[in-house]
């Protein structure tokens, strides 16, 4: 159980295999984990189940989600929105929907919440009222309706929990202990609960124990739930420490990534010719 | 017609209808991108003296989570959201909306970002107001491709939300929830019905007195330009200078 | 929607009317509403259907909820345990169930926080593993055993979601607003989430706005959520500011609460005798 | 057995006992008021070097939730919490076990405080040790008046959990969960099965050898008396000022 502290973003990328089932935030906060998300390319992973909480629609992480979809790590996406936001629609991502290379399970945001909690949780489902009579809820076997046992007449759906294999995420700072402060991105509590892997890249590793100041004590992921963090300054790129994102770098990306060409060049300028990658 | 009544624009014509179905309402959420409900909804804020509660989902400054994501659709659970904009690809007849795309799916000849709360929220808000300013048969059509959030529900399906009107560019839309029909309530300035019949997919009903969207009155004018867009360029910087010709206040 | 700023702890509990479902935690932090609950004593509510959570099994809650039976105010009470921790039992509550006189509906911890924050998203129910076969399940009519519906063979029960009217408790500071600081104290929150009515005694109102600082909001109740709350530094007595509780107030309760001649006298000489109880 | 160990008290012998059915366990918690199994989780600690880690369940310094109450009954949920200890004001040969009453529910001739945890934990901690000082038939029943917690569940109910052991000042038994029956496993120094027999009201199996439960060697000792003790004052006390004769750290 104790907290692995490795070097650099390519050492705990090394931990997370093909064919994991990964739990990603969506970005609204400064947590994107691309600098995690380029070493899974460099390496070729592959056949990842990626799992936005709740969604992929901020430039950064539509960004991030788009490069690992446009580099054939993924195998399929549960989500409620994939874009980059107001700077438009995430190119590879789109592009492999229409070519129908990339199976994506559609949800909606709280039935992405409900059923990571009650993953967190460790319980097999939850109910969550709505959805009947989507065609979200007609394409999910891992939806159900069931009467309500409290109330006649009364249908409701039920969700089968999610738990991630292994979340990934960038925090804005850990003690040597290993535990790891969020603030108000709850979010990213509840999915170190739910995952059985939880991999950080952090902004700063601070002294003493982040769980003995009772004012930050409360917005602290405990070690307990770290399998591994390593410090890494603007491990989150676009997204920047002061909380803004260079949205250039996004739109210079989203250009490049209009056709599979551009994508290729902009992998090979951008991930596998940054001397950093070099192993 | 005042004279300073003659330059008004059509975002401010359309923020004042939106402020006008928000009208006692206690909590209103805005979703990201909405600039012209997020000037509709400041409008009813500052008409109700603050009463209505409006948050910018993605603005920090008129957002209070303090549990998460979740928090959002658990108070609309708990009936404290009671009015909530929701957009689509496509809106048909029935207020069926497809945030999803177009095409058979899951092959899909245009994919959409996908339905983000719209399946909950639209079932559990009281007064959702839809809204699409491309008013054409390519977005108003007779039935969406993909049901991301249906517009009504069997009986016995716990409702106490959903559609309650549908502001286009063209037109204000009421929603008859028996009847799971759409009512045209009023026609923008300088907008025909035979406009809005050639540009509408689906089959609505008229009603007996056909109105026009009401110009804001100068007071109304006053706040839309003053203390709403001053707040509105905050979030929504190019949107402000385009149509207010301000500038958000240093950060 | 605006936090209500009262004089007193007597102004909050005179919003709760007779017959309310009333929400309170297990006081394991410093967070027991004692004053509003003696002046529900003083106003002699009835009625009361109180909900712990999950417990009132620390000395000063289990004395809190004694009094409260003890003085007739309820009608049943939810809880998975009511004591005085190491002190001992509490005696009202015990005579009062031996007497028939109060209805308890026995109950689980985890099953009270899962069905809370089932109540607090204001989903109809929720799911939760274990309970199966207990005397617990078997008395419960708002429990029920269904089949998962994504796995063969596996009952699971489910648990009606709790909605207190009212709940009560004691935190550290508000702010002007009605923001409400409760540091690590987090079931608090989810039962502001989960009840109609939230009233708030605080030992310190601060300057400021609570929201806008990084480090204290992730522990913040939003004003949203608070009904009214008032400045009354003490109000959680026999805990104290500190963090300890005065075990001597409550084992010298507890000695005069064996009978109910002697708890009459307690009431006599600490409810209705205390000069603040003029009204 | 050298000349240190003729004075081990019973309360080190049962830690020890406690902290042998911890071995291997990576998370252990243990309820309030529970000074000898804190003695044997924390020995388990110090055994491991670190490695069982020990959460005593109201003492901020051994605890470290962040998100509520509901946080240990969660990460028990999710296989997160190896063993936990459980007591009962009646336990009976089925290893059931009774924190509510006694007499016929709801009617109670004696009211305990309740069932806490137990009906869950029970469930989803595969080592849960069962502990009651008080070895009678009082105690120790052939049937409890109310099923606080199942000690076996039928076949299909989801249960990765449940009871391993039943500690008592008297014996050690073993629970066999395919049986539904109790083994005993090892007596305490000086105590014989017919001391046993006579104060269990439950009929349990006898093992092929049956051993006296083990009195702790001189290194097990000294980490009960010295790591151990003064963490444990910290927490308990005034256990620790009787069985240890040491006081708490200053705060």
């Amino acid at each position: 159980m104790t907290v692995q502290h490795l070097a650099d973003a390519a050492s705990l990328a090394a931990l997370v295999p093909s064919g994991a089932r990964i739990g990603v935030t969506k970005g609204e906060q400064t947590d994107v984990p691309m600098a995690m998300a380029l070493e899974l390319v460099r390496r070729g992973v592959t056949d990842l189940d990626l799992v936005t909480i709740p969604t992929c629609a901020f430039p950064a992480s539509g960004m991030m989600l788009d490069i690992l979809v446009g580099a054939g790590c993924v195998r399929s996406v549960e989500t409620s929105g994939v874009s980059m936001s107001e700077l438009g629609a995430a190119p590879r991502f789109s592009a492999a929907v229409k070519a129908g290379t990339l199976k994506v399970v559609d949800a909606t945001c709280p039935a992405v919440y409900a059923a990571l909690q009650a993953g967190a949780k460790g319980q097999p489902f939850t109910a969550l009222r709505g959805l009947i009579g989507s065609d979200l809820m007609a394409h999910r076997d891992d939806w159900a309706v069931v009467a309500n046992p409290f109330e006649a007449d009364d249908p409701v759906a039920l969700l089968k929990a999610i738990n991630p294999d292994v979340t990934l995420f960038h925090a804005p700072m850990a003690d040597r202990h290993g535990n790891v402060w969020i603030g108000r991105n709850r979010d990213l509590l509840t999915l170190a609960h739910a995952s059985d892997m939880t991999l950080v890249t952090v902004e700063r590793i601070v002294d003493g124990d982040l769980m003995e100041d009772e004012t930050l004590a409360p917005a602290v992921i405990p070690n307990f739930y770290v399998t591994a963090l390593a410090e890494a300054p603007g491990a989150c790129w676009p997204q920047q420490a002061d909380g803004t994102t260079d949205l250039d770098a996004v739109r210079a990306y989203m250009s490049a990534a209009r056709t599979e060409e551009g994508f290729r060049d902009w992998l090979a300028a951008h991930v596998f010719a940054r001397p950093e990658a070099a192993e | 017609m005042s004279a300073g009544e003659t330059d008004v624009r059509p975002e401010e014509i359309q923020a004042a209808a939106i402020a006008g179905l928000l009208e006692g309402a206690r909590h209103v959420a805005v979703g990201m991108v909405s600039p012209i409900p997020g000037t509709g909804a400041l409008l009813a804020n500052e008409r109700s003296g603050g009463g209505t509660r409006v948050s910018i989902l993605g603005s920090k400054k008129t957002t209070f989570w303090t549990n998460g994501g979740s928090e959002l659709f658990d108070l609309a659970g708990r009936g404290r959201l009671d009015a909530f904009f929701l957009s689509g690809g496509q809106i048909d007849g029935g207020a069926n909306v497809n945030l999803v795309g177009v095409g058979d799916y899951p092959e899909a000849k245009v994919r959409w970002s996908g339905s983000f709360g719209s399946a909950y929220l639209y079932f559990v808000v009281p007064r959702v107001i839809l809204f699409r300013w491309e008013h054409t048969r390519r977005t108003l059509v007779e039935k969406v491709d993909f049901v991301s959030a249906p517009g009504t529900s069997e009986p016995g399906v716990h409702r106490p939300g959903g559609p309650i009107a549908l502001i286009t560019n063209l037109c204000l839309f009421d929603f008859q929830r028996e009847a799971g029909r759409f009512r045209l309530k009023s026609l923008h300035p300088g907008v025909t019905l035979e406009e809005v019949r050639d540009n509408t997919g689906f089959d609505f009903d008229l009603p007996e007195h056909l109105a026009e969207t009401p110009t804001p009155d100068a007071d109304t004018l006053s706040l839309i330009r003053g203390p709403v867009a001053r707040r509105i360029a905050d979030v929504y910087p190019v949107f402000a200078r385009q149509v207010f010709g301000i500038e958000p206040a240093a950060a």
